[in-house]
């Protein structure tokens, strides 16, 4: 397989991610998309590591995970709040600051 | 005593009169001090012209008594404009003449204005000595710089003093007007000097810058000082501003508006004659000019009621003479002239004056009857009027003579006509202002008319003294003018005394007390109101009205809601565009995040990255 | 080689086919199963690319953690079931243009690079990792701990009910 | 590797090591705390900073640890000490605040705060892609809770018949600064992956050895996105004003500040510490950036009638000018020794720190006075707070107008000499157009603070306010951001030489 | 060491301070305390122009402090002749100023502070020999304003109308804050041109310094001479009224208090007409001579325009604000002939102007203040009768301003109009003379039309004349007026030296008009 394979395969995961984020009225399906667009780093990140033979990716990947399960648990928090004073998680309704 | 000392003076007292009465508002408003020290001042200044004007009529040839100048204005670390003062044969008479009627008219007004406030007395008085010293400083400049400075500063000063009643609307707007005009006319003065300077290479008229100047240099310059001329002598078509002028108090139509700041003008030419003289073609406009001024005018008085407006018409007149002499090349005909009008006119005026200080009215119908209650003013009134028709014998005959000679022999043969002409109508209208004023029927004004004060009447005794023998002085005058002069009685002469005696004659037909009732010259009225209101006053009203304020009110609204308007709308567009542009804030998120996503692909559409 | 192509291929599919699913699905415990199988496929990836301590700790922290606690979301904010497990999406248009935009970029900047090709010798194993870890990475570590302590007070505070 | 080699050098990291083991610290006070007046922890928090701070004039922190993965140089420490300065306002200025809404999470707030700096100043020296994203995110997190730091619960009940709940705010704001952070985060790691694609290594500086391939460029550019976020540039900048409408405000003053300055520190990092050779791929998209936030900044702050949001819409367009000054430093400039692009860049940013802080806890000192103040600051920050002023409390309004003026250049503030420096240095790199833009939309933007201060000097006093009272904390804090603005405004060169002394040794000794 | 300088400008900082520093109830001391400030600033001043070596010429009492050493910014002060007179000038409009605002109540802590900053400012500007401390000033002296003008100001109607008349609905158009804020954004977009054609010659000259003794001996190349004299003269000359960039100064002049109109129209107009000829001129020669004949005809432009949309305003202050724009022409005019008489001329004009309308200021505001504050002329008339003072100064203010000889305005004006028909540009000089006759026209009827005439009618029968330290400013300006009109080389021999040294290096086109 050539690196370029699995560096489609990312962006086609970001993209989706992405597409989620900017469709997905729910908080936690925006969650999901921003998800996805992190993983979509980390399978470069890996698949780079794997064709330069360098371990930094790996290690790097290593962070990046945790990093981003270190947003989800602020970002679910959060989603609590805003679900606590709102009673929905509609992110279109939640815009009282604009303009 | 010192030339020098005796020249500063003759300047500076005045001018240190009219500095100590500025600054001590108290003092000049106390009235009587403030006149007192104006009119020592006056004297002073007279007598020390006087022992100048003897100095240099004792001086044998041309050389000037004085001539002493310092710089004024740096340039380059040398001197680009001199101030300073020049005694010589033309500056002395006229020196002495404007410091002598300044004198009279001084010593006159502290009786003419004592009815008025302390206040009013005080600015009067102080106006009065600063004119005395801006008319005897620009006589005795020694460049056209200070002569321009002088002529734009005794203009201010007649502004001030035709203001005196500035709570009078007509006053108010008179003096405006003779401003607005004289300084209309002073911009040719003001450009000569920069031809003058920039061309010529000095403020000069010596022979070394006439000569550098050149024939079309020297008729440029003439040509723009001739415009000032006609601004300043009140010639045609700028004299409309001299009998609104009259709202003045008399004696500053007497001092100013008759014997010297009038004949500013006159005197500028006098001075730099040599410039004229290099250009011919100005001189002829001048005779044609001043020839038709003095007929003009002349028309016009015949036709007035008020004392005053005939008198500055007659002002109007004579300056046309002198105009038309210096025309032909005649520097006596000119200059004897100016100095024997000064007396007569002045002394008419302040006679004038006397009356209207009777009968508190400018309308020679209302002063009819006066000679039997003012006897002296009525018959020092009837010498001037003489002299300045022409009786032989008297200041104004001599000099007129010489004019009248000069033209004959110029070869303009029109200007000569009209000036043969207006001497008989100046016999007329002379004449019939003392029928109306002195001898016509009893007025409810001069029922209570008393004889002046003898402050009134004895500078108007002086002046007419002088108007009765002035005339024997040419001889003198010629001599420090270095010109030749010697009185003949040739032709030309006797035609026009004749032709005054007919003027009089007609006068006393038609306005002889008995014959007032069919007035066979009533017709004439209207035909002076079309041309006094009809033409020349009209079309400048209309252009300041429809002309300069139109054009005014153009560029104000312009300025306000097109060029401000641009400025504003430069405000107005970035304030819209934010309003607009704010709803791109959606509050929504998701918007948020296309904005972040769309920088995005923008910045990698730029295409920095595949190059 | 086929067998990599296959398995490859089979990988592929999953991990992309679930990442729509999980952006697609209508129901919201769905796109978080989606997602879940999208990390499960990755990991299976990682094998593939043989880095397996990488795939495990993806299958523990992703799988097991975000997962978890993305259904505890799901069910802490569910008070209306019918409201809420709703996974609506909007400007489908607009944000499938996005999405493809940056899919087109990403795909021409793959295509213009020069890609280096499968070298013949891999060793990477724990050993180097967790040597890379203690080494270099040392501070990065450390700081690592100290932002989940962060993160974590963080998440405390902010799900604490409210102040007395 | 078998001895101990590699942890020579670790002095480096005192700063960072202090700051950490000082949150600990006041994470176990608080436990240990009864829950009582809690107050005494901010207090114990701005101590421990001012120690720092002190420390990092007394510390040796020059050199390198971890094979080169962070770097102590002149630089960083003028970013540790810029990080530590705001810290220092932010904590005198959120004291009364944070005891007011929230007394019992006192302790994690400041603990959040300072791990917060923590993560900044890791982030100033990091030359590692792995430590600048550890500490990117190291600095940011804790910033997501403290921005929904606000009062919930009995007002939550007591307004609950109103129409619309009122007190959302902060969730929301917090949300939407969340949201995009993670995105930009997401970005962020697939460019570093690309980055690390093209260059095979994690370290900064290798980059400059990288062949610019699409992938690579491509990487650049998502990177530049992933941390333009955090700067609120232009077109990143959406959550700005919706987050700092809804945060404590002096948290805003921290958020508005020193945030900023690290990421232009994470920015000069990559771009010029490491791919300065390749500045034809990233200047021309930095100018777009640029141009961006001057004219959207600017624009929409004209309109605002809410005072922190105009302060967000200025913040955006006043980050354009030390981007400005990223521009111009260029690989020619630093070849012939020219450093003051950077330069600026870091005196501008000190300016615009001790500006806005200033400037903000103003406003919050009026948003105290307010008549009813419910812990939502919703209708309260308009600018009618600031209506009056000038009658209201003299010497606050001139303080305020001293900072507004620093904002917009005016002499004889320190924002005068900011703005000068940065024009001179891009005008240096050929730039001359952007310093024609930069001069005339300053001017827009002087429309903006004029419009405050017109509120403040010629707007009648609104009626119904409480008298205005400054608690200490604040004037201390305040007095200190004004005397920083006056003193550095009369006599700039004592920093302006710091700045150049540290943009010298980034940009000339690490190659 | 002489620090004359020195003290001039920290006088008036000294007394802010000190003022900040009184209790607000305290009004009376801060009059005293920026009387005092502004007093020690003018005595300064006059001694300056006592030590200053007529002999020697040039630049004396140099001073130099470094602020910046790396980037060659000092803190450079000297003056030459030039700054002799303006340093003159602006120690008496700011020393007549605070008398002007004696009877100020609202604020008079801030009043001072701001009034004393500006002067400060401006006092700097014209003894700055380091370009960008030159320009530090500048921006002090403009910023000030705003809230002078917008605290204490006034506000006025304007009628909506025009092809723009959309934009009311969105600004308010003859409020004194939209005056106040006009006046400082188009003067500070000024500023950003400034800046812009500073930093390019700085870094083109590569001197690493910002003073201009030294940059005058730069050779810029044409192309930057080219672009960046237009920026500096427009820069500049946006403070300087240029037409079309005049448009702040009707609106701020008439909504800013007297003392605030007499010394922005009286000095800080100034110095942006310094501005362009101290840095624009002579620093880029070359630029100047390419653009004079633009520059020129604009002036030209200015003085008749201003002229005569002088003659349609019916506010009181907007008279003398277009007559403003009107003499600036003149200023500017004088400049770009590039002749010792025009620069001569315009630097007089500076002085003259600077007198004469900080008089008529001081007078306006008398007659506002006494007039239950209107300025519309219509409504009054014969004035003359209950405040004859006023009335006598109002009319030497106008005389001046329309040149009558004996008055400094005819100095300047005259050599002007010497230095413009010698630059070959004689159409400049008739257009000038032609405004100077409309000026007769529109500043005697104004003079007529308030003082003059029957009344003053019921309405004012309580209106007075000026009182108590109201007189002073009026003795010393008009005093001023006079003294300098019958001797003008007490100031004339200043401006001239500095002129005879700098010009030649200018212009080839200096032109020896002395024979």
């Amino acid at each position: 397989m050539t690196l370029a394979a699995y560096l489609i395969v990312a962006a086609a995961v970001f993209c989706c991610g992405l597409y989620g984020v900017l469709t997905r009225r729910n908080a936690i399906g925006m969650l999901i998309g921003v998800e996805l667009m992190a993983n979509a780093g980390n399978i470069n990140l890996i698949a780079f590591s794997r064709f330069l033979g360098q371990v930094d990716g790996q290690v790097f990947t290593l962070f990046a995970i945790a990093l981003t399960v270190a947003e989800v648990v602020v970002g679910l928090a959060l989603v609590l709040l805003l679900y606590r004073s709102r009673k929905n998680i509609d992110v279109v309704q939640a815009s009282e600051m604009k303009g | 005593m010192s030339t020098s000392l005796l020249i500063l003076l003759t300047l500076f007292t005045p001018v240190g009169a009219a500095l100590t009465l500025g600054l001590l508002p108290n003092f000049r408003r106390a009235g009587r001090p403030a006149e007192y020290l104006s009119v020592a001042a006056a004297f002073v200044s007279l007598i020390a012209a006087t022992v100048l004007f003897i100095r240099q009529q004792l001086v044998s040839d041309a050389t000037p008594l004085l001539d002493t100048h310092i710089r004024w204005l740096s340039h380059n670390g040398k001197s680009l404009v001199e101030v300073g003062a020049t005694i010589d044969g033309i500056s002395a008479p006229m020196l002495l003449v404007v410091a002598l009627v300044a004198f009279c008219v001084q010593l006159y007004s502290m009786g003419y204005l004592a009815g008025e406030s302390g206040d009013a007395r005080g600015r009067y008085f102080t106006y009065q000595s600063l004119f005395i010293f801006a008319m005897e400083a620009m006589v005795v400049a020694p460049n056209a710089f200070q002569v321009f400075m002088g002529w734009e500063l005794v203009g201010m000063c007649s502004y001030l003093l035709i203001g005196h009643y500035y709570q009078k609307p007509s006053a108010a707007r008179a003096s405006l007007k003779a401003f607005w005009v004289t300084k209309f006319a002073d911009m040719g003065l003001l450009f000569g000097l920069l031809v003058l300077f920039t061309v010529g290479g000095s403020f000069g008229w010596d022979s070394t810058t006439v000569t550098s100047l050149g024939s079309s240099g020297a008729t440029a310059v003439a040509a723009l000082f001739l415009l000032a001329v006609v601004g300043k002598s009140a010639q045609f078509p700028l004299h409309i501003w001299l009998p609104d002028a009259m709202e003045g108090p008399t004696p500053v139509s007497a001092l100013l508006h008759a014997a010297t700041m009038v004949a500013a003008g006159v005197y500028l030419i006098v001075r730099t004659y040599p410039i004229f003289a290099a250009a011919p073609d100005v001189l002829t406009v001048m005779a044609y000019l001043g020839a038709f001024t003095a007929f003009f005018a002349a028309c016009v008085a015949m036709v007035q009621t008020d004392i005053k407006k005939l008198l500055a018409y007659s002002t109007c007149s004579q300056l046309g003479y002198m105009v038309a002499a210096l025309g032909t090349g005649s520097l006596m005909g000119g200059y004897f002239h100016l100095s024997t009008h000064a007396c007569f006119k002045a002394l008419l005026f302040l006679a004038a004056g006397s009356f209207i200080h009777a009968v508190h009215s400018n309308e020679m119908e209302n002063m009819g009857g006066l000679w039997a209650k003012m006897k002296l003013s009525a018959i020092l009134f009837i010498i001037g009027s003489l002299a300045l028709a022409g009786l032989p014998g008297l200041s104004g005959f001599f000099s007129k003579e010489v004019i009248l000679e000069e033209l004959s022999h110029s070869g303009h043969a029109l200007p000569f006509v009209a000036c043969m002409l207006t001497a008989g109508m100046t016999a007329f209208y002379m004449t019939k202002a003392c029928l109306l004023a002195i001898f016509g029927p009893p007025s409810e004004g001069a029922r209570h008319a008393h004889e002046s004060p003898k402050t009134m009447l004895l500078p108007m005794g002086i002046l007419a003294a002088l108007s009765l023998v002035a005339g024997f002085g040419g001889t003198m005058l010629a001599q420090m003018y270095g010109v030749e002069y010697a009185f003949h009685f040739g032709t030309t002469g006797i035609i026009a005394t004749a032709l005054g005696f007919a003027g009089i004659g007609l006068a006393l037909f038609a306005y002889l007390p008995s014959r007032r009732a069919n007035n066979p010259f009533g017709a004439l009225t209207s035909v002076g109101s079309f041309i006094r209101y009809g033409a020349v006053d009209r079309t400048a009203a209309f252009a300041y009205r429809n002309g300069l304020c139109k054009i005014g009110a153009a560029i104000g609204w312009f300025d306000r809601y097109v060029v401000d308007g641009v400025m504003n709308l430069t405000g107005w567009l970035p304030l819209v565009a934010a309003q607009r542009l704010r709803r791109i804030q959606t509050g929504v998120v998701t918007d948020y995040v296309y904005g972040v996503i769309v920088g995005l692909i923008v910045l990698i559409a730029m295409g920095t990255v595949f190059k | 080689m086929m067998l990599e192509y296959v398995a490859f291929g089979i990988i592929s599919t999953a991990i992309v086919g679930s990442a729509i699913g999980a952006v697609t699905s209508r129901n919201l415990v769905h796109s978080v199963l989606f997602l879940a199988s999208t990390l499960l496929s990755t990991a299976v990836l990682y094998v593939h690319l043989e880095s397996a301590l990488i795939a495990g700790i993806q299958v523990i922290l992703y799988t097991g953690g975000v997962i978890t606690l993305m259904l505890f979301g799901i069910l802490l904010t569910d008070d209306t079931h019918a409201v809420t497990r709703q996974n609506r999406s909007t400007g489908h248009l607009a944000g499938g243009i996005g999405a493809l935009a940056m899919f087109g970029f990403i795909i021409a900047s793959i295509h213009q690079s020069a890609l280096p090709s499968l070298p013949q010798t891999f060793d990477i194993n724990a050993k180097s990792i967790g040597f890379a870890f203690l080494t270099k990475h040392l501070l990065a570590f450390e700081a690592l701990s100290l932002l989940l302590l962060a993160a974590l007070v963080g998440a405390v505070v902010l799900a604490r009910r409210s102040d007395p | 590797m078998s001895s101990l080699a590699w942890l020579t050098g670790m002095h480096v990291l005192n700063i960072e090591v202090m700051l950490a083991i000082c949150a600990l610290v006041l994470l176990l006070a608080d436990i240990i705390m009864p829950h009582g007046d809690k107050k005494v922890l901010g207090w114990v928090a701005a101590a421990e900073l001012l120690l720092c701070l002190v420390a990092t004039f007394v510390l040796d922190l020059q050199g390198s640890a971890l094979s080169e993965a962070y770097f102590g140089d002149p630089m960083a420490v003028f970013f540790k000490r810029l990080f530590l300065v705001s810290g220092l306002v932010a904590i005198l200025g959120s004291m009364e605040h944070i005891a007011q809404i929230a007394p019992r999470r006192q302790g994690e707030y400041y603990m959040l705060l300072l791990f917060s700096i923590t993560g900044m100043c890791l982030l100033a020296g990091a030359r590692n892609l792995v430590l600048l994203l550890v500490a990117f995110e190291f600095m940011s997190i804790p910033l997501y809770v403290m921005a929904a730091y606000a009062k919930t619960g009995p007002e939550f009940e007591t307004t609950q018949h109103r129409n619309k709940p009122k007190w959302t705010e902060p969730a929301e704001g917090a949300f939407k600064l969340f949201i995009i952070a993670a995105v930009s985060a997401g970005i962020t790691v697939y460019g570093l992956s690309l980055v690390y694609g093209a260059t095979g290594s994690t370290d900064i500086k290798m980059i400059r050895e990288a062949s610019s391939s699409p992938l690579f460029s491509l990487g650049l550019v998502m990177l530049l996105v992933g941390f333009g976020f955090k700067l609120g540039a232009a077109p990143f900048h959406m959550w700005v004003p919706d987050t700092y409408q809804g945060a404590p405000t002096p948290f805003v003053s921290f958020l508005s500040a020193a945030p900023k300055a690290a990421a232009i520190a994470a920015l000069a990092q990559i771009l010029l510490g490491g791919a300065l050779t390749h500045s034809s791929k990233w200047t021309p998209l930095l100018l777009v950036v640029i141009v961006g936030s001057l004219l959207l900044g600017n624009t929409l702050a004209l309109v605002q009638s809410n005072t922190k949001r105009l302060l967000a819409f200025s913040g955006v367009a006043q980050i354009g000018f030390p981007l400005m000054a990223l521009v111009a430093v260029t690989p020619t400039g630093v070849a012939s020794g020219q450093t003051e692009g950077l330069a600026a860049g870091l005196f501008y940013l000190a300016a615009y720190v001790v500006a806005n802080m200033g400037l903000f806890l103003v406003i919050e000192v009026l948003e105290t006075a307010q008549p009813h103040r419910t812990f939502a600051q919703q209708d309260m920050n308009v600018l009618s707070t600031f209506a009056g002023l000038g009658k209201r409390a003299p010497g606050l309004a001139m303080a305020a107008l001293l900072f507004l003026l620093s904002l917009a250049g005016i002499p004889f503030v320190v924002g005068f000499w900011a703005k000068l420096y940065v024009f001179l240095a891009v005008w240096q790199a050929g730039y001359g157009w952007l310093v024609v833009l930069g001069a005339v939309l300053s001017v827009v933007g002087l429309f903006y603070y004029l419009r405050i201060a017109r509120a403040i000097y010629m707007d009648h006093e609104p009626e119904r306010t409480k008298p205005l009272s400054t608690p200490t904390t604040i004037s201390i804090a305040i007095g200190f951001c004004l005397a920083a603005t006056v003193i550095t405004g009369l006599y700039p060169n004592p920093l302006i030489e710091a700045a150049r002394q540290a943009a010298q040794a980034f940009l000339l000794s690490g190659g | 060491m002489n620090h004359l300088l020195e003290i001039i400008i920290a006088a008036p900082f000294v007394a802010a301070l000190v003022i900040l520093a009184l209790p607000s109830e305290q009004t009376m001391n801060m009059r005293i305390v920026a009387l005092l400030g502004a007093g020690v600033s003018l005595v300064g001043s006059v001694v300056v122009a006592f030590q200053y070596d007529m002999g020697v010429g040039g630049v004396q009492m140099l001073n130099s402090y470094p602020i910046v050493p790396s980037l060659g910014i000092n803190l450079t002060l000297g003056v030459d002749g030039w700054g002799v007179s303006l340093l003159l000038l602006t120690g008496l409009i700011i020393f007549t100023g605070v008398f002007a605002s004696w009877t100020l109540t609202d604020r008079v802590k801030e009043f001072h502070v701001f009034l004393l900053v500006l002067v400060a400012g401006v006092f700097g500007v014209f003894v700055s020999l380091d370009l960008f401390i030159f320009f530090l000033f500048y921006e002090i002296a403009v910023l000030p304003m705003y809230l002078l003008i917008g605290i204490w100001g006034s506000s006025h109607k304007v009628a909506e109308a025009g092809p723009f008349r959309f934009v009311w609905r969105m600004l308010d158009i003859g409020g004194k804050e939209y005056a106040a804020m006009k006046l400082t954004l188009m003067l500070l977009v000024g500023s950003a041109l400034i800046i812009a054609a500073m930093i390019a010659m700085y870094l083109e000259a590569n001197l690493t310094s910002f003073d201009m003794l030294r940059l005058e001996n730069v050779t810029f190349s044409h192309s930057l001479q080219f672009w960046a004299f237009p920026f500096l003269w427009i820069g500049f000359g946006t403070l300087g009224g240029v037409w079309p960039f005049h448009t702040w100064s009707p609106d701020g002049h008439a909504s800013a208090p007297t003392a605030v109109s007499m010394l922005h129209a009286g000095v800080l107009m100034k110095l942006g007409a310094f501005g362009v000829i101290r840095v624009g001129m002579m620093l880029l020669p070359e630029g100047a001579q390419e653009w004079v004949w633009l520059v020129g005809g604009i002036a030209a432009i200015n003085v008749i325009y201003g002229a005569l949309g002088a003659l349609w305003q019916k506010d009181l202050k907007y008279v003398v604000a277009y007559s403003s724009v009107s003499h600036m022409g003149l200023v500017m005019l004088g400049a770009a002939t590039l002749s010792v008489a025009g620069w001569n001329g315009a630097i007089y004009q500076m002085f003259a102007h600077g007198l004469m309308t900080g008089l008529l200021f001081a007078l306006v505001g008398i007659v506002y203040d006494r007039a239950d504050h209107t300025r519309h002329i219509p409504d009054f008339g014969g004035f003359g009768r209950k405040m004859p003072g006023v009335a006598v100064f109002f009319t030497i203010a106008c005389l001046s301003s329309l040149g009558m000889p004996g008055f400094a305005g005819f100095v300047a004006e005259w050599l002007v109009f010497l230095g413009a028909w010698t630059g070959q540009q004689f159409w400049w000089a008739m257009i000038g003379i032609v405004g100077a006759w409309v000026t007769a026209i529109y500043i005697l009827r104004v003079s007529k039309n308030i003082f003059w005439g029957p009344g003053p009618s019921d309405r004012w029968k309580n209106i007075s004349d000026a009182r108590g330290q109201e007189w002073f400013p009026l003795w010393v300006l008009g005093g001023g007026l006079i003294v300098f009109g019958i001797w003008p080389n007490l100031i004339l021999d200043f401006i001239d030296l500095a002129t005879s040294t700098y010009l030649p290096s200018v212009t080839s086109l200096a032109m020896e008009v002395h024979p």
